[in-house]
């Protein structure tokens, strides 16, 4: 046996400490729960544990290798590859977590809270194994440390029908889609002979299927039946039909966190096995005609059915929590824009710097965005929903500016920033994303005579009118808390104290407008991470630094 | 040369896993859509088996025991949430959960009301159990 | 146009090309839709025909039996069973019987694990689906037990609708699977070639090394070849024949090859009287034969395309092994002043186009920092070939006597370090550990088969799954085990439903009616 | 003087903080006070502007500017808003909080600060007893901010944010008596039509960030040349860059077929009318298209795109005023015609193919922006004096409802009458200049316009007639209203009285400007010498007036001042008449009738069917497209709806579907 192989497999154990650590924390909560009920105590530990882990994560240097040698056999061998890309993703998850702790904190009675953070603990977890994972095995399981939790979640804090309908709808579409992934994942295995995610890649991009012209029929089943069952978790149409039932009935926190957790956790799936990152592939050891014909035609057509469907749906509502769904829906069609993009700018270096950071790091600029203001807005109902007065249709909302000055402008803020107005994060996202699409080059050379960049054109244009008609349903919201007044006979909305959740809405505003405003601060992190990314034939970039 | 050749084992699962979808699809019983969804992954097992040892390596076969694994996992939830739900509906039919719908769209009904087909039994030599629930009310009434 | 296009390639590729999946797909479809639960269904007997009919069609045409053998036999049993069962799952009216059916389904499966060399696997399963799933699940169903036939058993959610997606949808994965994989032939037709392959690539490194391999070691291996080549080609052109007749030039990439490849052979044939047989050409042409075929079978190997690097540099090494012949010829001969400097000059400028080409292939497949032995050695010598090239083609120049014998000997340094540092450019990286097999880059010819051709798992393979899951998959064990906890935590939770006070802020949500007890 | 730069970000700060202010302290605090924040800013802000506009006077240079700088212009850059790439490298890229003083920033500051602050004093009479008075300032402040910041960004990504930030003050103030249905659906309207040419803009803004790496003025035009070698392959670049860009302008300033939210958006008060949509916010889009010249002025097919629509939509909307009754509705009419006359002018700034001077671009761009300046002046001043009105009778606005109101409002009568003669383009006062300016460049592009001459004479004289027109329906209005016999509607009880000093000083003011300003600037080549110095504008060559086509558009001015005289104030019966004419055609002399008749049929009737008919193919065709545009989601999404059903197994039958769908679609292709 090849010891670097042995030693590769140790040495990725280093590597996953936080999520260990959060595993721990959250075994700790299942078990103390039983001995003390209390939300306060246990969501600070919930709350420590995710600081805690995120120290850990921002300050561990990245893994160094012994040789050159030992780095490629990690590559290929160890179950976890942390690049800096993951690193960036394991941040968003962290931080994404406190902020969903925090929102929790009071909507779970003090019995049930330990169980609630514990399985909160567990999907950040989940979400940081995923962001990390390089076998198809490590993926799999990663991915349903983030699903079964969510159904206890589901659960949990209500038990009236609807609750108990939306966690059984659920489970059920999950355990249905993750069927699917699975068959998927079954397949491509079999392709490929190895469960390692670069290895599989490796497979598919070193074959010269250009040239063959024979793509075999498993490796098409394969890559749709992975797309349609990360598809359910990133909301994509048509696997997007429970995300408005499903908000609606359940609790705004879990709301937030379906909204939130399972599309990064999606994308960063689809990323990895769709293998976009390795951009270093270079044109003669592309990916094949998949990458110029059927997976890029998949995710065109999903981005603009996507987009465009979860808009119009959007225009309907009157529930809020409805709304918010369809909106995610939709957000999650600009950001597939994004990854139908990424195999035709991955080929080649452009004029501007941004043509590299063209579509990889502007999703993950557009999942961070995006969390911030959906979250936000999902935050901002929590806060301002009471037992004797819950807010779930827009008109609740009417004459919100007048009983509550401050909140509603936070309200607003979110809803401007998911329609991508300047100055909030969402403008960027949708800036960088429909800028992507534009930065596809005509390529007379390529298998289809050029026409992938009027396409991909065509693919932003039908983005900007998406964006367009947003405003509608968006602008509806705002109406009705500034342009109107409250109902007589109606009680004015109180005015939150001062709770977590209020802290996580300020959190959120915070990032929102941080990241309208210095979009840098997170746009040059996650370009350096997509262009620090690990190409397959040669050696790491990183470690190449590492070893100097 | 090769008495069984892979695609034969494929074939099967694929079908397994299209009828384990189907079921799911039709089926209105929670425990049935639960084992349906089983089936499926019965497939992607069988799938997983027969490329391993078309591979000659046993990631396959390890890969189908961490399937297992989260077989039992969800099992345990869906034994949980079915008693839970069960409780309060006392049924089993899953189309009775449509409570979360587009607030146009009327609830789905079924369009006519089930009735035991006493005299025109389809099938004589082939009574199902709870088929005939005359008998039954009959014998239980004996006891 | 287009779409018209579309939907007549579809519709002669549905009923024409692959009628009996069509017709398999089709009958089950019936099958299945007639044996739905539903207030009015016609009369089983319609459905249970149509099940057996697809079951039929299915055994008979889309999974033939080759040639029967015990193996054969427990496989169909096991697949009938298998298929039957699941039939009876999904249309059975009684939950109970479908829970069986489902255990039925799985002990079916195991039997094809056993047939596949997974034991263990066969027992986890059984173990873990009919000692604990199908137990809790009759539990459940003691708990739910109807006393009439429920909506929820004697109705199905939009019948055909389903079926029809559903069998569309397997149709089209059979499709996709059978068109990959249908080829045993080809297989074995590949594994031929790939045999051949290594002789071949024997003499190759013989004849690079300076030992001219010989004459009738030749001779065999072009004939042997040869005939697997032209047998192929025929089964090739059997599989693809055309109502038109042949193409006279093959399309299809695989077929191309082949066809290049009877070239190739044809040539080399000829030249096999004289000393010229140019070994490398059947080489390459073998090769691409090899990797066309390895494609229509689905089999996708990590790192065959950067292993052919080393083919890569075949045409440059031959050209230094031409230099050398020229300074031979040059050294025998009288040449003149310009025929020197012309002759030198050329031989530079293949060393130089030869140094630059190797470069380029070391950057590609070995790391900066990695240094070889043999690497070093070729640089050497290449460095010492070149100096004393640009030494000598100016003494040339200056019309002085020419050290060719020097030059040659250098040349031939030259060769034999490269020809032993081409063998370094392989890539060395297992894909996982060996503790899950051999890795799935290994070239086919490396994998150990057993008698019927399939690749060797090891006889104690529940021993090396073990091995596996505590070496490669140890990280996957431990989230697998906190899977386990937090489904059991969340069960507990779920089932049992600790009360809450009314005080706390979190009973603002829950309506007292919705409380379990 | 030039220290003054430094605090050029004061400009927009200050009415920012106002609003702030306003925002969070006006309804608790300030209340009635509330106008001070908003009025004290502006009027900072408007000191500051005249001290830039004076201060960038002094930075001409003549001759060859200094090395490292550009010429005339002011650049600060306060903050990097978005930096990627090494620096040093082509792939740098940068896109910062810049601002930037030139003569056209400077122009367009002045416009907007001082007529902005003189609106604001005339609200504080005209919204006095509104319940939502802080909420107005803090809104007309926000929307200062916003414009100052769109005219004062120097680059794309600034000006759209403040783009995006004036439609967004639009919207609030159009809404603003949000209890009216007509209010919100304007509102509504204003905001969805006008996001249509957003998306468009940004389309443009994406496709200039990738051909020229770059968002910076300055930077984009230094990449004209590569753009225009790149037109042998790729021809439809640049036209459709500019086009693209136009899609946004036409949204923001109302050109056909975008044009039909402005009518609508009268439902607002008077005063946001006056300011945002007849004085600033609507020529925000003739703002981008000046900015742009360079660009457009190397793609004419976009040119001619650009001078047809502005033509078809002057020639178009002032037919369509002259039947309107709604006093608002006369001026919002005659707003859309104005903007029409603007972007008929930047189309027409057509590029001599050679030669490095370019007479009539300078020509025409300064026709546009100085008629942008004029008609700022005295729109505002109607429409002010429209709201006096309209104060005065207690709302009602219907001009069929009042007449004779000379003796009642005088002061409002006579700056009425200032701002309409201006409007009018009669001899030596605003428009009059302006609108000369404006003909004499279509004139000239007929000539140097090779392919498309035939096309600018045509919109030449579209043009011509378009100026009788509106001097035509101005005194129609204006004689309608304080003319005649006097009639005061029941609605404004017995406080028909003239407004409060409060509103008339600013009144008075706007009158003196809308009479003289054009005098003063330009035959005085004052307005001229200044903006030429603009960076990328080509120099100008001192050109003579052509007297000619002076005295042409004034005969067409007093014709239709005369008309309106003859039919409005000495045959007052005679509009009534010619609706009842089929009864009371008898009763005339047989002469009479021979003239009137003969007038009637060759004239009144075919101005008065093509008003009708314009008017009904605007309500009925485009209206109702855009409707249809508007409500094409919602059915589709009807369509989708039952799809949603909340079965579960529903729900995976359609996965399924999908997925099917999709794999046979692609498998095969």
């Amino acid at each position: 046996m090849n010891p670097l192989t042995t030693e590769s497999i140790l040495h990725s154990f280093p590597l996953i400490i936080p999520e260990a650590l959060l595993c721990l924390v959250a075994c700790v909560l299942f078990l103390g729960g039983t001995f003390r009920p209390g939300r306060h105590l246990w969501g600070s530990v919930a709350f420590l544990a995710l600081v805690v882990a995120q120290i850990v994560v921002s300050t561990t240097p990245p893994r160094a290798f012994a040789s050159s040698e030992a780095a490629r056999s990690a590559l290929f061998s160890a179950p976890i590859w942390l690049d800096s890309y993951g690193v960036l993703i394991k941040t968003l998850a962290l931080v994404g977590g406190m902020i969903l702790v925090l929102l929790s904190w009071n909507e779970i009675d003090d019995h049930h809270a330990p169980e609630y953070h514990g399985c909160l603990l567990t999907i950040i977890a989940g979400l940081c194994f995923t962001a990390g994972a390089n076998d198809l095995v490590t993926l799999f399981l990663a991915l349903e440390l983030i699903s079964i939790p969510t159904y206890v979640l589901l659960y949990l804090p209500r038990v009236e029908a609807t609750a108990q309908e939306a966690a059984l709808k659920y489970f059920l579409l999950s355990i249905f889609s993750s069927a699917l992934l699975l068959f998927g994942f079954s397949y491509l295995y079999g392709l490929s002979g190895t469960t390692n995610l670069h290895g599989i890649i490796d497979a598919v991009a070193g074959q010269d299927l250009l040239e063959a012209r024979v793509v075999p029929g498993t490796l098409i089943v394969a890559v749709f039946m992975v797309v349609a069952g990360l598809g359910f978790k990133i909301t994509a149409v048509p696997f997007h039909y429970y995300a408005a039932d499903v908000y609606q009935g359940t609790t705004t926190p879990c709301a937030a966190l379906l909204a939130y957790v399972p599309k990064v956790a999606g994308f960063v799936a689809l990323v990895r096995v769709l293998g976009f990152l390795p951009y270093n592939l270079g044109a003669e050891r592309g990916f094949g005609p998949m990458a110029t014909s059927q997976v890029s035609m998949l995710l065109w057509i999903l981005a603009a059915v996507t987009m465009t469907t979860g808009n119009i749906l959007a225009l309907w509502q009157t529930n809020l929590k409805r709304l918010l769904a369809y909106s995610s829906v939709a957000h999650a069609g600009y950001m597939l824009i994004g990854l139908a993009v990424a195999p035709h700018i991955n080929f080649r270096t452009g004029p501007t710097a941004l043509i590299r950071a063209g579509s990889v790091d502007a999703i993950l600029f557009y999942l961070a965005a995006y969390g911030a203001m959906t979250i936000g807005a999902f935050a901002v109902l929590a806060c301002l929903s009471s037992r004797e007065r819950p807010v779930e249709e827009i008109k609740d909302l009417e004459g919100l500016s007048r009983s509550n000055p401050g909140i509603a402008l936070l309200l607003a803020l979110f809803l401007f920033s998911l329609l991508g107005m300047p100055l909030t994060a969402g403008f960027w996202g949708k800036a960088l994303l429909f800028l992507s699409a534009f930065m596809v080059e005509s390529d007379p050379t390529a298998l289809d005579g050029g026409s992938v960049a009027r396409w991909f054109r065509i693919l932003a244009i039908i983005g900007a009118i998406n964006a367009a008609i947003a405003g509608y349903y968006y602008l509806r919201v705002i109406a009705a808390m500034y342009l109107l007044e409250p109902r007589p006979g109606e009680k004015p909305l109180p005015r939150p104290k001062l709770s977590p959740a209020l802290v996580a809405v300020f959190a959120c505003a915070a990032i929102t407008l941080l990241l309208g405003v210095i979009p840098s601060l997170l746009s040059n992190r996650a370009q350096k991470a997509a262009e620090g990314k690990v190409p397959v034939a040669t050696l790491p970039v990183e470690q190449q630094q590492a070893e100097r | 040369m090769n008495p069984v050749p892979l695609q034969h084992f494929l074939v099967v699962g694929a079908i397994l896993f299209a009828l384990g979808a189907i079921g799911f699809m039709t089926r209105r019983n929670l425990i049935i859509m639960f084992l349906c969804a089983e089936m499926m992954l019965q497939g992607v097992a069988l799938n997983l088996v027969a490329f391993a040892r078309y591979r000659g390596n046993l990631q396959g076969q390890s890969f189908v025991l961490f399937i297992i694994t989260v077989a039992a996992c969800e099992a345990a939830l869906a034994l949980a949430l079915i008693l839970v739900l069960y409780k309060r509906k006392n049924s089993l039919d899953v189309s009775l959960w449509q409570e979360l719908r587009e607030e146009s769209e009327e609830p789905t009904l079924d369009e006519e009301p089930l009735e035991s087909p006493p005299e025109t039994s389809a099938m004589p030599h082939l009574p199902p159990a709870g088929r005939e629930p005359q008998k039954k009310r009959e014998e239980t009434s004996h006891v | 146009m287009f779409l018209l296009n579309f939907l007549s390639s579809g519709l002669k590729l549905v009923f024409v090309d692959q009628w009996p999946l069509t017709l398999a797909a089709v009958v089950g479809l019936l099958a299945i839709y007639l044996l739905l639960p539903r207030p009015r269904r016609l009369p089983l007997v319609w459905g249970i025909a149509a099940g057996i009919a697809a079951l039929f069609a299915v055994v008979v045409l889309v999974i033939p039996p080759t040639r029967l053998s015990v193996e054969g036999v427990i496989f169909y049993v096991c697949a009938v069973t298998a298929i039957l069962a699941g039939g009876l799952l999904v249309t059975q009216r009684n939950p109970a019987r479908a829970a069986l059916s489902f255990a039925l389904v799985v002990l079916a499966t195991c039997g094809m694990f056993v047939l596949q060399a997974a034991p263990f696997l066969m027992a986890a399963t059984i173990i873990v689906y009919a000692g604990a799933i199908i137990v809790t699940f009759l539990f459940v169903l003691m708990l739910a037990q109807q006393e009439f036939p429920s909506d929820a058993d004697a109705r199905s959610r939009e019948p055909l609708l389903a079926t029809a997606t559903g069998f569309v949808l397997l149709g089209t994965l059979l499709y996709l699977i059978t068109t990959t994989y249908q080829h045993p032939t080809l297989q074995s037709h590949l594994d031929e070639v790939t045999a051949g392959l290594q002789s071949i690539q024997t003499l190759v490194q013989q004849q690079e090394l300076g030992q001219s391999p010989s004459q009738e070691d030749l001779d065999r291996a072009i004939k042997e070849n040869m005939a697997k080549v032209t047998a192929f080609e025929e089964w090739w052109k059997e599989q693809h024949k055309t109502s038109e007749g042949d193409p006279p030039i093959p399309t299809d990439p695989l077929g191309q090859a082949l066809y290049d490849a009877e070239g190739a052979f044809e040539r080399q044939k000829a030249n096999l009287g004289r000393d010229d047989v140019s070994l490398v050409d059947l080489e390459a042409a073998l090769d691409k034969i090899r990797a066309a075929a390895e494609i229509h079978l689905g089999t996708l190997r990590p790192h065959v395309a950067t292993s052919g690097e080393s083919g890569r540099l075949r045409p440059w090494i031959e050209s230094i092994c031409q230099a050398t012949t020229r300074i031979r010829k040059l050294r025998e001969g009288t040449p003149t002043t310009e025929d020197r400097v012309l002759g030198l000059s050329e031989t530079k400028k293949q060393l130089d186009d030869f140094q630059e080409v190797w470069q380029g292939s070391v950057q590609k497949m070995t790391e900066p920092n990695r240094t070889l032995p043999e690497t070093v050695r070729l640089s050497q010598a290449l460095t010492q070939a070149r100096t004393r090239l640009t030494e000598q083609l100016d003494r040339a120049r200056g019309d002085k006597p020419v050290e060719f014998k020097e030059i040659e000997s250098d040349l031939d340094q030259v060769r034999t370090a490269a020809v032993v540092a081409r063998g370094t450019l392989r890539p060395r990286t297992d894909f996982l550990s060996d503790l899950s097999g051999p890795p799935a880059s290994l070239m086919p010819g490396e994998i150990r088969r057993d008698e019927y051709g399939r690749p060797h798992l090891p006889a104690q393979n529940s021993a090396y799954l073990g091995r596996s899951l505590f070496g490669d998959y140890l990280l996957a064990v431990e989230m697998g085990g906190m899977l386990l906890l937090v489904a059991t935590v969340g069960a507990i939770a779920i089932a049992y439903r600790k009360p809450t006070p009314r005080a706390t802020p979190a009973n603002v949500m829950a309506d007292p009616a919705g409380r379990t007890a | 003087m030039s220290e003054v730069f430094s605090y050029l970000w004061l400009i927009p700060a200050l009415p920012l903080l106002a609003a702030t202010v306003t925002a969070f302290f006006g309804p608790r605090f300030l209340k009635h006070n509330s106008h001070w924040p908003c009025v004290a800013s502006v009027a900072l802000s408007a000191l500051l502007s005249f001290a830039v506009f004076f201060a960038v006077r002094g930075t001409f240079h003549e001759g060859p500017p200094p090395l490292g700088e550009r010429a005339n212009t002011v650049f600060k850059t306060y903050y990097t808003w978005f930096e990627a790439g090494t620096p040093g490298t082509p792939d740098h890229l940068q896109v910062g909080l810049t601002l930037r003083a030139d003569p056209l920033t400077a122009i367009m500051l002045i416009t907007v600060t001082f007529i902005g602050l003189l609106i604001a004093i005339y609200s504080i009479g005209y919204m006095h007893d509104d319940p939502g008075y802080p909420r107005f300032f803090a809104a007309v402040a926000l929307f200062i901010t916003s414009m100052t910041l769109l005219v004062l960004g120097d680059n794309f990504l600034v000006l759209f944010a403040g783009w995006e930030g004036v439609g967004l003050c639009s919207y609030l103030l159009i809404g603003f008596w949000y209890s009216k249905p007509a209010a919100a659906a304007a509102a509504r309207k204003a905001f969805l039509v006008t996001r249509i040419g957003d998306a468009g803009m940004l389309l443009g803004i994406s496709l200039l960030w990738f051909k020229c790496g770059s968002l910076q003025y300055d930077a984009v035009f230094a990449t004209l040349p590569a753009l225009k070698a790149a037109q042998a392959t790729e021809p439809w670049l640049l036209t459709a860059i500019c086009l693209l860009l136009f899609c946004g302008a036409a949204g923001k300033s109302a050109q056909f077929p975008l044009h039909v939210w402005l009518p609508d958006a009268m439902e607002g008060p008077t005063p946001v009318s006056a300011l945002i949509h007849a004085a600033t916010m609507v020529t925000a889009g003739v703002y981008l298209v000046a900015r742009c010249t360079p660009l457009f002025s190397a793609a004419p097919d976009a040119q001619l795109v650009v001078a047809c629509i502005g033509g078809f939509t002057a020639l178009l909307a002032a037919l369509i005023a002259l039947t309107q009754t709604d006093l608002k509705r006369v001026l919002a009419y005659s707003t859309l015609s104005q903007l029409g006359y603007m972007f008929l002018a930047l189309g027409s700034a057509v590029a001599l193919e050679d030669g490095a001077e370019q007479p009539l671009v300078i020509l025409a761009v300064t026709a546009a922006i100085f008629h942008l300046h004029t008609h700022a002046f005295f729109k505002a001043l109607l429409f002010l004096s429209a709201g006096s009105v309209m104060h005065a009778m207690g709302g009602v606005i219907d001009m069929r409802k009042f007449s004779g109101l000379k003796k009642v409002m005088p002061t409002t009568r006579w700056t009425f009458l200032c701002g309409a003669v201006a409007l009018a383009g009669l001899p030596i006062f605003s428009g009059f200049w302006s609108k000369d300016e404006i003909l004499a460049a279509a004139y000239e592009a007929s000539h140097v316009s090779k392919p498309f001459g035939g096309v600018y004479i045509v919109l030449f004289l579209a043009g011509l007639i378009t100026a009788g027109l509106t001097s035509f329906y101005t005194f129609r209005a204006y004689f309608m209203t304080f003319e005649g016999e006097e009639k005061i509607p029941h609605e404004a009880g017995h406080h028909a009285h003239e407004s409060p000093p409060v509103m008339t000083v600013p009144l008075q003011i706007l009158a003196f400007f809308a009479l003289f300003i054009g005098l003063i600037l330009g035959p005085t080549h004052l307005f001229g010498g200044f903006l030429e110095k603009t960076p990328d504008l080509p120099k100008t060559v001192e050109e003579g007036h052509n007297w000619i086509l002076m005295l042409g558009s004034t005969l067409f001015a007093l014709a239709g001042t005369g008309l309106a005289y003859y039919f409005y104030l000495l045959k007052p019966a005679l509009p009534a008449l010619l609706a009842t004419r089929l009864q009371g055609l008898y009763q005339l002399s047989y002469n009479k009738f021979y003239i009137d008749d003969l007038y009637d049929f060759f004239i009144v009737k075919p101005l008065v069917g093509a008003a009708d008919f314009t008017r009904i193919f605007d309500k009925v065709v485009v209206d109702s497209l855009v409707d249809v545009v508007g409500e094409m989601p919602p059915l589709v999404g009807a369509l989708l709806r039952p799809l949603q059903n909340g079965l579960v197994q529903y729900y995976a039958v359609t996965m399924m579907i999908g997925l099917t769908m999709l794999l046979i679609a692609l498998a095969r292709s």
